[in-house]
């Protein structure tokens, strides 16, 4: 699959630039069958698809495609899924169904024919994939007319711009753009919430290294200080937070002396053992 | 007014139109004047420019009128332009450009089944030159998108509408040859 | 080169100039031609669009030749450019339509905060191209106007309803391949 993809940039690149759309076109290019390894890679490419390569066949055999030698035509269809494949050439998963269902028509026409069943009733096992083939042919041919229309549309040139042609950017507005526009509205939002996210943790950051040093040197600092420091709402919640993430590190600690008190920040000694008042429930309890 | 004082209005309009220019719009904009006059002026307008051998023509387009250069003066035309033609669509995007314009509309699966190969990048190559165009969801399971051709399409292939494109039986038998 | 086959293949460069285009120039493109045929050839060309009574006029401007629409048609003109606002829609204006489109019913304030950035003005586009319709007023705080898309927008669109929108899995079925 990855294939084809390449093959929708590439399709009428310097190397393809000989040949026009259409069946013909392609089956010829193919039956010039190269016998070197190299260009028989490049001939292979040519192929868009197992149909594709199954017309070739059927054209190379001069057969009709009414009646179908299955067994030749599957022999020789394995063949060159093989050689694709010695010649490390990705093949893609198109390939191989249309390789089963080769092969199972092929048994299937082995069956003996069911007596009880009139001849005229009897199902051409190859009628399905005859009429997918003609299908595919049909329009193989209206693509080559497409192209011939598009040739004789470029020889053609409409007004150079007025200035009364509009000044916005061309922006025509299919339901698929309405989507992408969309998207890209949406990603744009998440960038700059990303931004935000990312400027608010640096000033978390901040805000810990901040409070960190104003109790570095042992001494006490309020907390309802601090917090009427704040000349935001967002600081606040920010510097609320610090403090919280502190208590969490063990690197403060609150302390209440009556319970509408004031509420100190101290720095935290390393401690040998938890006594009975946790930290946490030390710290819990203050903020509450 | 008579259909000779019709015929250079009606030139303006369309010169100065960038897309190409329907009865209905020139109705719409020359209140009172029957559709049946102005397609008249537009018919005769159109003779004229083939008549005295002008650089140009009046086509019919995509349901309307607009003017070009004739093909015979498209080497000038180029040379001057120096343009490039236009990137050319891979032979997979024009074979599953015209599975969509016969069959329109078409889900993705159901061009995967006439072509026996993949089409989505095509599919999104013609989304890109905005040659097709999403036509809704599909109400069956998984409601795929439906896609079918575009004024676009009828632009760059110089069709007045879907029904100039060749039928499809015509194609057949070409491999009996 | 005669002068009557000079004259097509110069109109036809006069009309796909975006500037106007000078007998220099004209004579290098029209390799081996003399400046005097080229300038009797434009002459008589202009004298021609004049007496036919086209609804375009020759015009020699500062720096060469160029195709008009002549004076006398200026008020169809511009009743055609005036109702024209067809099928283009600013990028901010279609941006926040798109918001509209899969956020609806949404208000200002709901669409600056997706945005970014304000945009009444085109939000006063879309209403006046009627692509988006009023819906009532959000019961919140302000009571701020919410708004929807509209019928037209539906049409503009090729849409049945808005469940045919195309989602994110419609595009993930394109990029899968």
């Amino acid at each position: 699959m990855e294939k084809t993809k390449e093959k929708d940039e590439t399709g009428f690149s310097p190397s393809g630039a000989a040949r026009t759309p259409g069946a013909q076109t392609a089956l010829e290019a193919s039956s010039a069958a190269a016998e070197s390894a190299d260009q028989y890679k490049v001939k292979l490419a040519v192929f868009e698809g197992p149909l594709d390569l199954l017309l070739f066949l059927i054209r190379k055999e001069e057969v009709s495609i009414y009646d179908i030698p299955i067994a030749r035509v599957t022999q020789q269809y394995l063949d060159y899924l093989r050689a694709m494949q010695e010649l490390d050439i990705g093949v893609a998963g198109e390939f191989l169904l249309m390789a089963a269902t080769l092969i199972q028509i092929k048994s299937q026409m082995l069956l003996p024919r069911d007596p009880a069943i009139p001849e005229d009733q009897v199902e051409d096992p190859r009628a399905e994939l005859v009429n997918q083939l003609l299908e595919h042919q049909k329009f193989k041919a209206a693509a080559n007319a497409l192209h011939q229309r598009a040739t004789i549309e470029s020889a053609t040139f409409t007004r150079g711009e007025l200035e009364t042609d509009k000044e916005n950017p061309e922006v025509s507005s299919t339901i698929f753009q309405l989507f992408e526009v969309f998207q890209e509205v949406l990603s744009r939002k998440r960038a700059i919430t990303e931004i935000e996210i990312a400027r608010e943790e640096l000033t978390m950051a901040e805000k810990i290294t901040e409070i960190k040093r104003l109790v570095s040197g042992g001494g006490t600092v309020s907390a309802r200080e601090m917090f009427e420091r704040a000349r935001s709402r967002r600081e606040l919640v920010l510097i609320f937070l610090a403090v919280l993430e502190l208590v969490k590190e063990l690197a403060i600690r609150l302390k209440q002396a009556d319970t509408f008190g004031e509420i100190l920040i101290t720095k935290r000694e390393e401690e040998a053992g938890a006594g009975g008042a946790g930290p946490d429930s030390e710290g819990g309890a203050a903020i509450n | 007014m008579m259909i000779e004082e019709l015929k250079p209005i009606i030139e303006s309009l369309i010169f100065v139109s960038e897309e190409p220019m329907s009865i209905r719009q020139l109705v719409a904009i020359l209140e009172g004047e029957s559709a049946e006059d102005i397609e008249a002026a537009c018919e005769e307008l159109g003779r004229e420019f083939n008549e005295r051998g002008s650089g140009l023509e009046l086509r019919q387009v995509a349901g309307g009128y607009r003017l070009a250069t004739r093909v015979e003066f498209s080497e000038y035309v180029r040379r001057y332009l120096k343009a490039q033609p236009s990137a050319r669509l891979s032979l997979a995007a024009l074979e599953t450009l015209a599975v969509i314009a016969y069959k329109q509309p078409i889900t993705i699966p159901e061009i995967l089944e006439i072509r026996g190969v993949t089409s989505t990048s095509a599919i999104k190559t013609l989304l890109d030159r905005r040659l097709i165009v999403a036509k809704g969801h599909k109400q069956v399971v998984g409601r795929p998108m439906m896609y079918g051709t575009s004024k676009e399409f009828l632009i760059h292939f110089g069709l007045n509408d879907l029904s100039e494109l060749p039928n499809l039986e015509d194609f057949e038998d070409l491999m009996s040859s």
